[in-house]
C-alpha cells in the first residue's frame, strides 16, 4: 500500500503546486490547463496503449468536442459553460462509439492507420469548409457564463483551473479503478494475448470497444475544457501531430498507472514553456531527445521508472 | 467524366503518383524487413529535397550541363540516404529492435522531431528552390496544354525504373533473394546463414534513398519549406497502409490509384482533393482489413 | 452419461490439402480421451474446428446437444468447453494470480469496469487452483517468468477456471523435461477428477497414454484411423506403423 | 513495488517547486513615474512558412529600436524589445503573450503578422488593458466587429488593399471578360477573394469568374491546378498567396507558359520578387499591401528611407519587404503616440490608457507616406502598386508603372461594414483624380 499512499503525496503536492502557481502567477494558469488537458487526453490514449494499440488519431475527439464547443456556442450563447463541455463530450462519445464499432476489428499498425485515416479525413473537411469552419483559423468562442456566473477572464480561468483540476483527480482516480478492474485488466490482455481471451469466452473486440469509447470521452473532454481555455478552436486540435503528442505523453509518462498520464503532460509543458522561452525554434527537438532518452532509459515511462525505484528502495529497506 | 479529362488528370497524377510511389516504396521496404514503420521517413523527404536543391544550386551556379543538374538530384539522395539511413538504423533502431514496436514507432517520432528542427537550423525558413532543371528540359504541349518534360516524362520514368529495377533485384540477385528472405522470415533466414543484421541496415539505407530520391525529384517543381516532410509521411502512411504493408507492387498500384484520384478531385470536386486519399484508406481498410495486396494469415496456436 | 461432443462428416480442406476428412466422432461425458498422431495428421485442427477457431468446409459440431458449427470460439467456450493450447495462451505481462482472477471474472460473462479485479473473484477459489496446480509460491511472478512447464500448467488452470464440462489439452506435456511430465499429468488429471470434467488431450507419450486414458484415438492423414480402449488401440497395426514406429 | 519514503518524496517534490519557480521569475514593474526602460513585446513569425515575413521584420525591429535607443530612446526612455514567435501556434501564442504581459510587466505589444492570431489576441489583449498594435495582419473584420480601447491597427486592412488591386488592375487592363483565382485556403486567401470579388463585380459586373481554386495551405504542387488553369485559358489570374505558395505557384506557371496566356494579379508578390529572381516575369501586377518599396516613387531619393535601405541591405543581404516597413511604421507610431501622450499629460509619461487615447487619431509618418489612424483605430495607409519589369542593376523584377491609390477613397468607412460596402464602391472612383499615376 505503500505505492499508493506516495501516489497519492503526488497527487496532492501537484495539485497544490498547480493551484499555487496557477493563483501566485496569472498567466500560468493558461499553461495549466492546458497541460492538465493533455494529461486528460493521454489517460484515453494510455487505455489504447495497455491494450498495445497507438493511435495516431485520437486528436479527432479533441477536435470533435471542441468544434461541438464552438457550434453551440455560437447558435445559443446563453448556454453555460458547463452545458457545452458536457454536450462536447457527448459528442466525442457518440462518434467515439460509432468509429469504434469499425476500428476495434483492427490491431496494430492498421489500428493506428485507420485512425490516422479518419482524423485526416475529419481534418481536412474543417480545414475545406471554410464557411461552417472558418478554416485553418478556426472559430472563435465567446466566453460562457459557467454555473450560471458570469466571470471576467481571470475568474473565469481560475474557475476552469479548479475545474479542470478536479476533473482531472477524479478522471485520473476513476480510470486507474479501470485499469485495475476485471475489464481493465482484460484490456491489457489484449496487448498479450487475444487467443486467450477469445478462450475464456471474451470478445476481444467488445473489450476493446468500452476502452475505444471511454478514451473517446476523455480525448474529447481534454478538447472541450481546451476550447474554452483558448476562446478558440482550430482544426490543428485534430491533426495527426497533436495525436502523436498524446502518444508521446503517454509513454513519457507511463501506462503502469493513470498518474503517468500527468507527470507525461508535466514533463512535456516543461520542456515546450522552457523551450519557448529560452530556445526558440528548437522545442521539437528537445521534446525528441527527452522521448528518445525516455525509451531508451525507461522503457516503462516516468511511472515506471519511479516504481521500479521505490521497489528497489523497499528491497533495500528505505 | 469523359476520357479527356481522365487523360488530363492522369497526366498530372502520373507525376504526384511517382513521387508518392518513391516514397512510399522506400516505407514499405523498410517495413518488410524491419518490421517497423518509420515516422522519420518523412525527414529523409525533406533531407533529400533540401539536399538536392543546395546541390543542384551549386551545380547552377557553376553552369554545369543538364546531366550533372540531374546527376546531382540522385547524389544528394544517395547522400542522405546513406548519411541519414545509416545514422538513424545503427545509432537509433538497432538500440530499441527488441522493444515493443509502440517504443519503435515512437522512437522514428522523435527522430522526426528532431529533423525537422535540425533541417530548419541548417536551411532556415525562406523557401528554397533551384527550378534550372526543369527549365531546360523544356515543355510539351498535349491537348493544347502545356506540360513540362520533367513532370510529365521524367518523374513517372524514374519511379517506372525503380519499380522494375527493384523487383529484378529482389528475384534475381542474391542481395535481394537476401532480402525477401528476411522479409518473409527472420529467424529462418537467420537460420540459413544470412546475416539478418547487415540485410536490415541496406535495406533501411536503401529506403531511406528512396524516401529521399522523392524528396530530390521533388525540389525542382516545388520551394522547399518547413514541414515539407510533414504532409508527405501521412501521404505515404496512407499509400503503404491501403496497398498493405510490405507490398511494393500493391504501392505502385495505390499510389496511381491515389494520385489519379487527387487530379480528378481537382478538376470535379476540390474540396475533396485534401481528403481523396484517406477517404480512399477507409474505404479500403474498411473492405480488406489489410490492406488490398495482403492475404491474410492465420496465428498458428 | 450423455454425449457431449460429436462430429458428423467433418471436414477441412485449404486449397487442396485435406486437414480434416469427413470424421464422424464423438465423446461421452466421463471419457478421458488420449488423441495421438503423428504432426501434421490434423489433430490440432480438429480441435480448432470443434472449438471455433477455423471453420469447416463440410459437416457439423454439435457440443452439449447444440449445433456449434461456425460459432466463434468464446460462444463455444461459453457452453462449457474449455481448451488449453500446445503453445500456452497466456497474459504474459499479468502476474499468475490475475491470469486466474480474469479467469474467473470471465466466467460470469460481465466484467465490472469500478470493482478492483481481485475484488470481483473468489479469492479462496483462486488459491485452491493455485495450490492445485502448484503454482502458489510464484503467484505474484509475471507469467512470462515462468518456466515452459508451469506455463502449460497455468494454461490449463486458466482454462479450468472456467468450470468447463469439457477440458480439451492440447500436448500438455510437450516442452516440459520427462521426468516431469508424470508428476505434470498426474497434477492434472487430480485437478480434473475433483471437478469431474471430461477431457481430452493430445499427447505423444505411449506410457502417458495407456496410464492416464480411458480411451484413445489415432489421427492419421486427416481421419480417426482407430479408436477404442487404449490397450486395443496401441496395438493395432496402423497405429504402430504409422504413429508409434515399431512395426 | 513499495514505497519511496515519503521524506524522500517531499524533498524532491520540493527541489522540482524550486526548479519551476526559478522558471516562472517575477519582475516587479513601477507604475506612473518614468520607467527605465520601455519593454515592447513584438510577436512575429520566426518559425513556420510566414517566418519568411517575420524573420525581416525581426531584423527590421532591432535595426530601428537600435538606431532610436543610439538617438536616447523614446523620450529619454531606452527600448528593450521582446519578440515571441507566432510560428508556435495560437495557443502556445496566447500563453507566451500572456507571460510577457503578466510576467514581465510589458505594457504594449505589437501582435501580430497572422490575422488568425490578431483574431485570438484582441480581445485578450483588451482584458490585459495592454495596448496592442497589430502591426502587419490584414483581416479587416476585428476591428470592425468590435470597438476596441487597447487595440489599433497602423496600417491597412485587406479591404482597402483588395480594393486597391481591383482599382489598379481595371485602370491598368480594362477590357477582360474572364478571371480565375488560385488562392491559399485558410482565412486570408478566402477572405481577399470575397472582397476582390464583390468589389470587381461592383465595378464590372460583365466579368465571369470561371474557377475558383483554393489549393491548401503550404501545398507542394500546383500541377493539377496549373493545367486547369491552361484548359480554362482565363484573360486574368489573380492569386494573394505569399511565401512558399506563391514562389512554387509562379514557378509552376512560368515552367508551363501560363504567363503567356494570362495577365497575372499577385498583390503580395512583392514580398517573393528577389526571392524568385527571374522566375518571376515582366507585366505582372504585383503589390506589397500598402504604401511601400525600395523603389518608391515619391521616397526613394529621401534621405532618411534610402538610409534605412542601405543599412537593411548591408545588414541583411535583402532588399527591403513590406512586413518591414509594417514593423518600422508600427514603431514609428508608438514612438510619436508617446510625444503626444505625454505632451497632453504635462509632460508626464503617460499610462497604458492614455497612451491608447493617444493612438486614436494620430498622424505618423514611417518610411513612406504618413498614416492617420481612426477613430475605430484603424490605420489609413494608402496603397502602391506596379507591373514587374527587369531593370539593369536588379536581378529580380521590380515595379514601374506605379500607381498610388489614397487610403481613405479605398477603404470602408468608419461604422459599415466592409462586405455591404464594397458592393457599393462605384465605378466614378476609377476616375478620382487623387489616384497618382507614375509613369
Amino acid at each position: 500500500m505503500a505505492r499508493l499512499y506516495d501516489i497519492r503525496v503526488m497527487t496532492v503536492l501537484g495539485s497544490l503546486l498547480c493551484l499555487i502557481l496557477g493563483l501566485a502567477f496569472p498567466w500560468s494558469k493558461t499553461p495549466i490547463i492546458v497541460g492538465l488537458c493533455f494529461g486528460i487526453a493521454t489517460l484515453g490514449v494510455a487505455a489504447m496503449v495497455r491494450a498495445g494499440q497507438v493511435s495516431f488519431g485520437h486528436a479527432m475527439y479533441a477536435c470533435i468536442a471542441g468544434y461541438t464547443v464552438a457550434f453551440l456556442a455560437r447558435a445559443w450563447p446563453q448556454l453555460d459553460g458547463l452545458l457545452l463541455i458536457l454536450a462536447g463530450v457527448g459528442a466525442s462519445l457518440l462518434a467515439g462509439a460509432i468509429v469504434g464499432v469499425f476500428v476495434v476489428r483492427y490491431r496494430g499498425i492498421f489500428f493506428g492507420m485507420l485512425n490516422l485515416a479518419i482524423s485526416m479525413v475529419l481534418f481536412s473537411v474543417i480545414g475545406k469548409f471554410y464557411t461552417l469552419t472558418g478554416g485553418t483559423d478556426g472559430l472563435r468562442i465567446n466566453r460562457p457564463t459557467l454555473l450560471g456566473f458570469e466571470f471576467e477572464r481571470a475568474g473565469f480561468e481560475t474557475v476552469l483551473l479548479i475545474g479542470t483540476l478536479a476533473a482531472a483527480i477524479g478522471l485520473g482516480f476513476l480510470v486507474q479503478r479501470y485499469f485495475q478492474s476485471a475489464s481493465g485488466e482484460a484490456l491489457a490482455g489484449i496487448k498479450t494475448n487475444e487467443t486467450r481471451l477469445e478462450y475464456l469466452g471474451l470478445s476481444a473486440r467488445r473489450v476493446l470497444w468500452n476502452g475505444y469509447f471511454f478514451s473517446a470521452g476523455l480525448v474529447g473532454l481534454s478538447g472541450a475544457l481546451f476550447a474554452m481555455v483558448q476562446g478558440l478552436v482550430t482544426p490543428d486540435m485534430g491533426s495527426w501531430l497533436r495525436s502523436g503528442e498524446f502518444v508521446f505523453i503517454a509513454i513519457l509518462g507511463g501506462s503502469g498507472h493513470a498518474i503517468g498520464a500527468f507527470l507525461g503532460a508535466a514533463v512535456f509543458e516543461l520542456v515546450k514553456l522552457f523551450a519557448a522561452a529560452y530556445m526558440t525554434g528548437v522545442w521539437q527537438l528537445l521534446l525528441g531527445v527527452t522521448l528518445i532518452f525516455v525509451i531508451l532509459v525507461a522503457p516503462e515511462g516516468i511511472i515506471g521508472l519511479l516504481m521500479k525505484k521505490s521497489a528497489l528502495a523497499t528491497r533495500r529497506g528505505g | 467524366m469523359t476520357l479527356d479529362l481522365l487523360i488530363l488528370a492522369a497526366a498530372d497524377g502520373f507525376s504526384y503518383a511517382g513521387l508518392l510511389f518513391l516514397v512510399s516504396l522506400g516505407l514499405t521496404l523498410i517495413f518488410g524487413v524491419q518490421g517497423i514503420l518509420n515516422v522519420a521517413h518523412g525527414s529523409l523527404y525533406a533531407f533529400g529535397g533540401y539536399t538536392a536543391a543546395t546541390l543542384a544550386i551549386w551545380a547552377t551556379e557553376k553552369q554545369a550541363p543538364t546531366w550533372v543538374l540531374l546527376a546531382a538530384l540522385v547524389a544528394a539522395a544517395l547522400l542522405v540516404g546513406v548519411v541519414l539511413g545509416g545514422i538513424l538504423e545503427i545509432g537509433l533502431l538497432r538500440r530499441v529492435q527488441d522493444k515493443d514496436p509502440v517504443l519503435q514507432l515512437l522512437v522514428t517520432f522523435a527522430a522526426f522531431l528532431i529533423f525537422e528542427d535540425l533541417q530548419r537550423l541548417i536551411w532556415g525558413v525562406s523557401p528554397y528552390s533551384s527550378t534550372e532543371v526543369v527549365s531546360r528540359m523544356g515543355n510539351l504541349d498535349l491537348f493544347g496544354i502545356t506540360y513540362t518534360v520533367y513532370q510529365l516524362l521524367l518523374i513517372p520514368a524514374v519511379a517506372l525504373a525503380v519499380y522494375l529495377g527493384l523487383l529484378y533485384a529482389l528475384r534475381r540477385t542474391r542481395l535481394g533473394k537476401q532480402i525477401v528472405a528476411v522479409t518473409h522470415n527472420r529467424e529462418v533466414a537467420t537460420a540459413l546463414g544470412i546475416n539478418a543484421k547487415k540485410i536490415g541496415l541496406i535495406t533501411f539505407i536503401a529506403g531511406a534513398f528512396l524516401g529521399a530520391l522523392g524528396g530530390a525529384m521533388a525540389a525542382p517543381t516545388t520551394s522547399l519549406v518547413p514541414g515539407v516532410g510533414t504532409d508527405m509521411i501521412v501521404l505515404s502512411f496512407s499509400v503503404v497502409a491501403t496497398a498493405g504493408l510490405g507490398q511494393i507492387t500493391g504501392a505502385f498500384i495505390t499510389a496511381l490509384l491515389i494520385g489519379m484520384a487527387r487530379s480528378l478531385a481537382v478538376y470535379t470536386a476540390p474540396e475533396l482533393e485534401v481528403a481523396v486519399p484517406y477517404l480512399i484508406m477507409v474505404a479500403v481498410l474498411l473492405v480488406r482489413p489489410n490492406g488490398l495486396f495482403t492475404v491474410a494469415q492465420a496465428r498458428r496456436i | 452419461m450423455g454425449v457431449l461432443i460429436r462430429t458428423e462428416r467433418l471436414s477441412l480442406n485449404f486449397g487442396g490439402v485435406i486437414a480434416a476428412d469427413n470424421i464422424d466422432f464423438s465423446l461421452e461425458e466421463g471419457e478421458r480421451l488420449a488423441v495421438i498422431g503423428q504432426n501434421g495428421a490434423g489433430k490440432t485442427t480438429f480441435i480448432n474446428i470443434c472449438t471455433g477457431f477455423l471453420k469447416p468446409t463440410g459437416g457439423r459440431v454439435w457440443f452439449d446437444g447444440k449445433d456449434v458449427t461456425g460459432m466463434e470460439p468464446r460462444h463455444i467456450v461459453r457452453l462449457g468447453l474449455g481448451r488449453s493450447f500446445q503453445l500456452p495462451q497466456l497474459f504474459l505481462d499479468h502476474t499468475v494470480r490475475q491470469c486466474l482472477e480474469i479467469s474467473a471474472a470471465a466466467r460470469s460473462g460481465k466484467l465490472s469496469f469500478l470493482l478492483p479485479l481481485a475484488r470481483s473473484v473468489d479469492a479462496r477459489e483462486i488459491d485452491h487452483t493455485l495450490e492445485l496446480v502448484g503454482l502458489r509460491d510464484r503467484s505474484h511472478e509475471l507469467a512470462s517468468s515462468l518456466p515452459e512447464g508451469q506455463r502449460k500448467l497455468l494454461d490449463v488452470a486458466m482454462a479450468l477456471m472456467l468450470n468447463p464440462k469439457l477440458l480439451i489439452m492440447d500436448e500438455p506435456t510437450s516442452g516440459v523435461a520427462s521426468e516431469d511430465k508424470h508428476d505434470l499429468m498426474a497434477t492434472l488429471m487430480r485437478a480434473l477428477d475433483e471437478r469431474k470434467v471430461t477431457s481430452w488431450f493430445v499427447e505423444h507419450d505411449v506410457d502417458i497414454v495407456s496410464r492416464y486414458a480411458t480411451r484413445v484415438a489415432a489421427w492419421i492423414a486427416g481421419k480417426v484411423a482407430a479408436d477404442g480402449p487404449p490397450a486395443e488401440v496401441l496395438a493395432s497395426e496402423a497405429v504402430r506403423r504409422e504413429i508409434l514406429g515399431t512395426a | 513495488m513499495k514505497g519511496i519514503s515519503r521524506r524522500n518524496w517531499i524533498s524532491r517534490v520540493g527541489a522540482i517547486a524550486a526548479g519551476v519557480s526559478l522558471l516562472f521569475s517575477v519582475s516587479a514593474f513601477a507604475q506612473g513615474a518614468k520607467p527605465a526602460e520601455l519593454k515592447i513585446g513584438i510577436t512575429t513569425f520566426t518559425s513556420g512558412p510566414a517566418s519568411v515575413f517575420g524573420v525581416p521584420a525581426k531584423a527590421a525591429a532591432e535595426q530601428w529600436i537600435e538606431e532610436t535607443n543610439a538617438a536616447g530612446g523614446i523620450n529619454g526612455v531606452k527600448i528593450t524589445p521582446v519578440f515571441i514567435d507566432e510560428g508556435l501556434g495560437g495557443d502556445k501564442l496566447l500563453t507566451e503573450y500572456r507571460r510577457v504581459v503578466q510576467e514581465q510587466g510589458v505594457k504594449l505589444m505589437l501582435s501580430a503578422i497572422s490575422s488568425g492570431n490578431c483574431n485570438i489576441i484582441a480581445p485578450v489583449a483588451e482584458d490585459l488593458k495592454v495596448l496592442n498594435v497589430m502591426w502587419d495582419c490584414g483581416t479587416e473584420k476585428v476591428l470592425e466587429d468590435r470597438r476596441f480601447k487597447y487595440v489599433v491597427r497602423t496600417q491597412a486592412n485587406a479591404v482597402t488593399e483588395m480594393v486597391a488591386t481591383v482599382v489598379y488592375l481595371l485602370k491598368t487592363k480594362p477590357d477582360f471578360k474572364t478571371i480565375a483565382v488560385v488562392n491559399q485556403d485558410y482565412a486570408w486567401g478566402r477572405d481577399s477573394w470575397e472582397i476582390f470579388r464583390n468589389t470587381l463585380l461592383a465595378l464590372k459586373p460583365d466579368v465571369k469568374v470561371v474557377a475558383e481554386l483554393f489549393p491548401k495551405f503550404g501545398a507542394p504542387d500546383f500541377s493539377t491546378e496549373i493545367s486547369r488553369l491552361q484548359a480554362l485559358k482565363p484573360d486574368v489570374i489573380l492569386s494573394t498567396s505569399w511565401g512558399g505558395d506563391l514562389d512554387t505557384f509562379v514557378r509552376q506557371a512560368g515552367q508551363r507558359g501560363l504567363f503567356k496566356t494570362s495577365q497575372f494579379v499577385l498583390p503580395l508578390a512583392e514580398s517573393s520578387a528577389e526571392r524568385l529572381g527571374s522566375a518571376l516575369p515582366e507585366g505582372v501586377i504585383i503589390g506589397g499591401r500598402g504604401d511601400h518599396y525600395f523603389l518608391h516613387p515619391e521616397y526613394k531619393n529621401d534621405a532618411k528611407h534610402k538610409a534605412f535601405v542601405e543599412k537593411f541591405r548591408a545588414k541583411t543581404k535583402s532588399y527591403p519587404i513590406y512586413p518591414v516597413y509594417h514593423m518600422v511604421a508600427a514603431l514609428q507610431a508608438v514612438s510619436d503616440a508617446h510625444g503626444k501622450a505625454i505632451k497632453a499629460n504635462k509632460g508626464q509619461w503617460p499610462t497604458t490608457e492614455q497612451l491608447a487615447d493617444a493612438m486614436h487619431g494620430l498622424d505618423f509618418k514611417g518610411l513612406t507616406r504618413p498614416v492617420h489612424i481612426r477613430e475605430d483605430g484603424q490605420g489609413l495607409e494608402d496603397q502602391l502598386l506596379g507591373m514587374t519589369k527587369n531593370q539593369p542593376g536588379y536581378a529580380f523584377p521590380v515595379m514601374e508603372n506605379m500607381m498610388l491609390i489614397p487610403a481613405d477613397l479605398v477603404t470602408t468607412p468608419v461604422g459599415l461594414k466592409s462586405p455591404e460596402w464594397v458592393k457599393t464602391v462605384k465605378p466614378e472612383l476609377l476616375k478620382n483624380d487623387r489616384i497618382k499615376v507614375f509613369k
